[in-house]
């Protein structure tokens, strides 16, 4: 049994419109001390998903169906005071923006004092040496004295390292994070997801990484997620998604990437973009984008443009595509013709 | 979250429809909302009500209570119908200078809102452009234009408006006051509150200037006069439209606490607020209508202004009084 | 032609004050020159009053945007300024453009100075440089059609135009960026990001300018969007003969787009190189940094080389070289000298002491 | 801190600065006050020696430098009706009026905070929106009509005779709904307590109290429902913020998140609010004290205004004037210690 298990996720908005539905049938596993990332563009619902698994998605969001699953405790139909005791203490949170995510009028101490009090029974005393303890483990130059100040006086990369220091204080068994540094500059960006994926590694907490970069996603998780308009499309190793993907999305995503051109040339790219959650096409929401069916014979398969693709055993991944047999069809043929 | 876009494809084959301006106001989010927002819809047609009644006063109203000859000092003090010893002349019954209580109230709701629409109209004039000043020109003209705001502010827009009333009053004499009190009181209360209007069109026009469609406008080439007026002034109307509502409440309440401090209309061509101020002065011999019922009309006038006011702000949400 | 390059060269040289500026030659479109901008942190007077050792002193506070920088655009190429929030290049790119005026330095456009032109002797540049911007949600007025927001430019430029050619150039450049032209009746937020992007780069083609400032253009979008727009302005450059000056955080898309890239870091350049050059060989310690940092797609653990600390804020900028409090090879030199470019065998010019003398 | 300090004293002093040559030019334009000291019967030739021996002859200028040099040591002149020193007449009517305006304060920070944070909590609870539609039409009824309602219920009395009275629960109903009207409406009443000088106080005694409620109600009536309001719209604004997601997010207790992460953050912008509403509360005390004949300084600056006493009118205005320094001052210093992004010696945010 793994440590976390999403099965049939089913999220949805109750606007003036109507009901939008942002999360479709997700289901993912997690092991202990396991890095999972999950891909996706804006609108594919991966925050989404992220903020669903503690039940954090405001008003007017929540969870229609499907199961959480967490250590033996169903976190989807228990009490609010119940989660509170997993939130920030089992499961603690990295979010995206790091100059918005720390309360202005409180001190760092304080916001990292009232976070073990709230999870143990402990004398203010002895929290602030914990935290001092975490500061210095988050590589903080001289940390005693952060613990006085206050957030607007710190950089955007020092307020992320004391975000990830308050996610570490309660030795949480998994940390979700919500694209933890496409806030940041380029440089802060790589020490920051260095700092994480060491730390992760040796207190073994499990990773669940929200992010739109493929680079990130391949250098720090072992397994992933890609997302697209409210749905898993493919699920995998990390290393045989990027090297081989399965879904004409997750190709198109690869493939558009700078780095997989020549210089110089013209971009692989998707044409059209992401339809929007409450206008949803038919079938495979990716069909009218999709390359690999018009590139077959112009027309889109009925399938694809009539019934929602099911999950397959491709490769070594899984992926809902109507189209898999014949892609794999079709790159046999080319590299029958190559060699 | 969701807003429709363009799907490119196919556009070749499917010529797309140009919505008018009818079908896109019928499309837009106000016409969704105001149709299904009950409220609204009560208090616009109560205003639009009220405006027409009162507008239309002469031709409505049972007596000219202007007209001294119409008016029967016995008959003063008169109850409204439902109560014994009324009067069926008087459906509302009688002031204490035996005017017909419903006449007059036609006759002091127009003059509400004839000083409410005006003082607003120049409040928006000046602020408007003491706003754009500020918010276009920037530097020595925006921090000296603003600080008077803010002084002004501070002061309170109606302790602004008493002390100017009661020193024009002081000035020029009771009676001249009395004669020109509609111009006054439209002048004073238009005086005391324009900083409400620069402060917001500032604001709008500050948040608007930094977008990038204005760079874009000066990197064409464009005068900084046509940048002004064709691309950031209409951007901030729609914050000018929702404090339009609640300045026209509180100009008209403004101008009945005027009145009602002896500072406002002459009980001769009295306003709601002058006929609750005349009314008071019964209301411990029981005459508790002469005071109450213009005050009721009152409090349902600007109450449908503040209820519209609010959907406004609602549906419009630009962000007031901030930055 | 061959003559009139020459003579170019000639009056180039004439107004170059430093020898280290002279390799760029006669055909720089445009030329920055020791370019200078500073904003004032200290509002108005009364806001500057400080009170320090017992006595009132009036206080203020600059931000050094940019610190001396030059540059020459080639025609045909694209220039891509790298560096990290605050390293000054979007400042370069809006002063270039006539947004900003410059505190000091010179810009000049085809061997004209513009920087202290009038609006209404720039008019005729504004044709010839247009810009993109970052956000595509804010780059068109909310209260105009397309039509109307691509009808603007012409109209002002065009005054002889007749409505039915203004018309037909509208419905040209909409094709032209892939935007259907029967959508010109409609307004900036019916359209998804990656649309609107490209109805701003129509607005500003619409004047078939010769080049084209760039302002992060295409990191508001989305990965597959990105590209989208990248082909758009590389078939644009290909088709129209565009300079472009592109402004960016991402070294992927430099590597991709650029011929030449300037990396910059508190205001100042501190590497010039043709892009790969510099991607094969970064030679400033903070391109080195910088390059290493970018995830790939390929390796599986990240390699980079760890910068000491934070970037200091450009307020109260560093003695000597800008980049000495977070470089690896620093030393006294470095903390009391400011470096500057000095070009290397193979046309790559670094300004490092520790490359200069060959401790790199 | 200092700076700070000498940038408010700037302010105050450019402020002040115009609030005396606007009350000198009052002064200067209202009435003539060599006929207010002699009479009609004194020949021309006498008036206008006596105007050149009080200086008023004097260029403009000067005339206001004697004028503001006098009100610096507190000297604004003689009330032409009390036939005493204008402030001495202030003093003793400043007490009733601060006594009534912290009455209605401390009513609107009692019910404003709970109320406001309980209905941007809870938005869709039946209470809150009890709440906001009450609040509405609160903000829509002036104040003065509000007294005149309260006196009515509470002074005057109403008897209600819908209900049939022959039947027991029609004259419940009618008992019910009417009121006796016995609470006082008309001044501060008989047994007030002096504390020292000219202060005399209404809270000592069960009359005195009895007397401030009516008028405080109505004076807090149009405040209370503009703070409950503001209090909600910025607290619904705060929850929608990264740091009280991420509180929770934390696990720590709502109570806390409201409390502690929400609040603090909402009071910032309402203390703001609150200190330019100090002047709007003055200009309503006008408007209360003249219905509830409350002695205070209000209804004594009208009966200045109807009586042409210019000394009384031009002190109140200075008076009033250096309130609202202070309380600015005092309202900013609130701020800067409770916002830590402020430091009082750069610009307030």
């Amino acid at each position: 049994m793994a440590l976390l298990e999403v099965t049939n996720l089913d999220l949805r908005f109750g606007l003036r419109q109507g009901e939008v539905r942002a999360l479709r049938d997700v289901s993912f596993t997690l092991e202990r001390g396991e890095r999972l990332g999950i891909v996706g563009e804006s609108g594919a619902g991966k925050s989404v998903a992220a903020f669903s698994l503690l039940n954090l998605v405001g008003k007017p969001g929540f969870i229609a169906g499907g199961s959480i699953t967490f250590d033996g405790l169903e976190l989807n139909s228990m009490s609010e005071h119940a989660l509170r005791k997993v939130r920030g203490n089992r499961i603690s949170m990295i979010f995206q923006d790091p100059m918005m995510t720390l309360n202005p009028v409180l001190s760092i101490g304080e916001q990292m004092v009232e976070c073990l009090k709230a999870h143990r029974r402990i004398s203010s005393k002895k929290a602030r040496a914990i935290a001092l303890d975490k500061l210095q483990q988050v590589q903080i130059p001289s940390p005693e004295t952060r613990l006085d100040q206050y957030p607007h006086e710190l950089s955007g990369g020092m307020r992320q390292r004391i975000i990830i220091a308050i996610a570490l204080l309660l030795d949480p068994d998994i940390i979700i994070a919500d694209e933890p540094t496409t806030a940041l500059d380029v440089t802060i960006q790589a020490e920051i997801m260095a700092l994480l994926l060491d730390l992760c590694e040796q207190h073994n907490v499990g990773l669940i990484l929200i992010t739109h970069d493929l680079g990130v996603v391949s250098q720090v998780t072992q397994r992933m997620l890609v997302m697209y308009a409210g749905r898993v499309i493919e699920q995998g190793l990390t290393r045989e998604i990027i090297n081989d993907p399965q879904h004409p999305y997750t190709q198109g995503l690869i493939n558009a990437l700078p780095q997989m051109a020549t210089p110089g040339e013209r971009l692989n790219q998707i044409r059209g973009s992401m339809p929007s959650l409450s206008n949803l096409p038919n079938g495979c929401a990716f069909h009218p984008r999709c390359d690999f069916i018009n590139k077959a014979n112009g027309e889109p398969r009925p399938a694809c443009v009539q019934e929602v693709p099911e999950f397959v055993d491709s490769g070594n991944c899984r992926v809902a595509c109507h189209m898999v047999a014949e892609m794999q069809e079709d790159r046999r043929l080319k590299l029958e013709e190559i060699s | 979250m969701t807003t429709p876009t363009v799907t490119q494809s196919n556009s070749q084959t499917t010529r797309p429809r140009i919505p008018s301006r009818w079908e896109r106001l019928r499309d837009s989010y106000l016409w969704y909302s105001f149709k299904r927002d009950h409220t609204a819809q009560l208090c616009l047609a109560i205003f639009i009500g009220l405006v027409i009644v009162a507008f239309a006063s002469p031709l409505l109203a049972p007596t000219d209570p202007y007209d001294l000859r119409q008016i029967d000092i016995m008959a003063s003090e008169l109850p409204p119908f439902w109560i014994e010893g009324a009067d069926e002349r008087f459906i509302l019954g009688t002031d204490a200078q035996g005017r017909d209580l419903l006449s007059i109230i036609l006759y002091g709701t127009r003059v509400s809102l004839l000083i409410g629409f005006g003082a607003v109209i120049l409040q928006a004039l000046l602020g408007i452009t003491f706003g754009l000043m500020a918010g276009y020109l920037g530097g020595r003209v925006d921090a000296l234009l603003m600080r008077l705001a803010d002084i002004q502010l501070s002061f309170s827009t109606l302790m602004v408006a008493i002390v100017v009333g009661a020193v024009v009053k002081a000035t020029m004499g009771g009676a001249f006051y009395s004669e020109y009190a509609i111009i006054m009181l439209i002048l004073i209360i238009g005086l005391a509150e324009w900083p409400q209007y620069a402060r917001t069109v500032r604001a709008s026009v500050l948040a608007e200037k930094n977008k990038e469609y204005v760079d874009a406008a000066r990197v064409m080439g464009l005068r900084s006069k046509r940048i002004m007026f064709r691309h950031v002034l209409p951007n901030t109307l729609s914050p000018i439209f929702v404090i339009s509502t609640v300045q026209i409440a509180n100009a008209i309440i403004s101008e009945a606490a005027l009145s009602f401090l002896g500072l406002g209309m002459p009980e001769t061509h009295p306003s709601l607020g002058s006929l609750i101020k005349s009314g008071f002065d019964y209301i411990q011999s029981g005459s508790w209508w002469i005071t109450l019922i213009p005050g009721a009309v009152l409090v349902i006038l600007v109450l449908s202004i503040n209820l519209l006011g609010d959907w406004l702000r609602d549906v419009m949400n630009p962000r007031l009084y901030k930055g | 032609m061959n003559a009139t390059a020459m003579d170019l060269k000639d009056a180039n040289l004439e107004s170059v004050d430093t020898p280290t500026q002279n390799e760029e030659s006669a055909d720089s479109l445009l030329q920055i020159r020791n370019l200078k901008k500073r904003f004032s942190l200290s509002g108005d007077f009364l806001e500057q009053l400080r009170f320090k050792g017992g006595k009132l002193i009036r206080h203020r506070e600059y931000v050094h945007a940019i610190n001396g920088v030059n540059l020459d655009i080639k025609r045909g190429e694209a220039l891509c300024v790298v560096g990290e929030s605050g390293c000054g290049k979007s400042t370069v790119a809006r002063t270039v453009m006539g947004l900003l005026t410059p505190t000091a330095g010179e810009i000049s456009y085809a061997g004209q100075r513009i920087d202290n032109l009038s609006s209404r002797e720039l008019l005729p540049f504004r044709k010839r440089m247009q810009m993109i911007f970052q956000n595509p949600y804010a780059s068109l007025n909310p209260r105009m059609t397309i039509q109307q927001t691509l009808e603007e430019p012409l109209r002002l430029h065009h005054p002889d135009w007749n409505r039915l050619k203004v018309q037909e150039k509208v419905q040209e450049v909409m094709s032209s960026v892939g935007i259907d032209p029967d959508w010109g009746k409609r307004f900036g937020h019916e359209f998804s990001g990656g649309q609107r992007q490209r109805i701003a780069i129509a607005r500003a083609l619409a004047v078939d300018p010769e080049f084209i400032v760039a302002d992060e253009p295409i990191s508001a979008l989305d990965v597959s969007i990105q590209a989208q727009v990248l082909n758009l302005l590389m078939d644009a450059q290909r088709d129209r003969n565009l300079t472009y000056l592109f402004i960016t955080h991402d070294l992927a898309v430099v590597e991709h787009f650029g011929t030449r890239v300037a990396v910059m870091y508190l205001g100042t350049v501190c590497e010039i190189a043709t892009t790969a050059t510099l991607f094969n060989k970064p030679r400033h310690p903070y391109t080195q940094a910088l390059l290493s940092a970018i995830p790939r797609l390929e390796d599986d653990r990240p390699q980079h080389i760890r910068l000491k600390g934070e970037v200091p804020t450009p307020v109260n900028l560093p003695s000597g070289c800008v980049f000495h409090g977070r470089c690896p090879y620093a030393n006294t030199r470095c903390r009391q000298e400011i470096p500057t470019l000095v070009t290397q065998l193979d046309g790559t010019r670094v300004a490092c002491h520790a490359v200069e003398e060959n401790r790199l | 801190m200092i700076a700070f300090l000498i940038k408010r004293l700037m302010h105050a002093i450019l402020v002040m600065f115009i609030i005396s040559v606007l009350a000198f030019a009052i002064q200067d334009n209202l009435g003539d006050p060599v006929q207010q000291m002699v009479g009609q019967s004194v020949p021309e030739s006498e008036r206008e020696a006596l105007r050149e021996r009080l200086g008023l002859n004097d260029p403009f200028l000067v005339q206001y430098g004697r004028f503001a040099l006098n009100a610096v040591q507190g000297d604004f002149g003689t009330s032409y009706f009390y036939r005493e020193p204008a402030l001495d007449v202030i003093a003793r009517h400043l007490p009733a009026t601060l006594e009534l305006v912290f009455a209605s304060m401390l009513i609107i920070v009692l019910f404003s905070v709970p109320i406001g944070v309980y209905s941007a909590i809870k938005p869709r609870a039946m209470l809150s929106r009890f709440f906001m539609g009450v609040s509405i039409v609160g903000i829509s009824v002036p104040v003065f009509l509000t007294a005149i309602i309260l006196i009515q219920i509470f002074s005057i009395g109403i008897t209600i005779t819908l209900f049939p009275e022959s039947t027991g629960w029609g004259s419940w109903l009618n008992d019910f709904f009417s009121t006796e009207g016995n609470m006082p409406s008309f001044g501060r009443g008989y047994d007030l307590v002096q504390v020292f000088g000219h202060w005399e106080t209404n809270l000592a005694t069960w009359n005195g109290l009895q007397h401030l409620v009516l008028p405080s109600i109505a004076l807090a009536s149009i405040m209370l429902p503009l703070f409950i309001r503001l209090i909600r719209a910025e607290m619904m604004e705060v929850m929608q913020s990264d740091y009280v997601k991420y509180a929770r997010a934390k696990g720590i207790s709502m109570r806390r998140v409201y409390f502690v992460h929400a609040l603090k953050n909402t009071m910032l912008p309402v203390i703001t609010v609150g200190g330019v509403q100090i002047g709007t509360m003055v200009a309503y005390a006008i408007l209360t004290e003249t219905v509830f004949q409350w002695p205070g300084m209000g209804l004594m600056f009208l009966d200045a205004i109807n009586r042409a006493d210019t000394p009384l009118i031009v002190s109140y205005l200075m008076i009033v004037g250096v309130i609202f320094v202070v309380t600015n001052t005092i309202v900013d210093l609130v701020y800067g210690l409770v916002n830590p992004t402020v430091k009082l010696t750069g610009k307030p945010a």
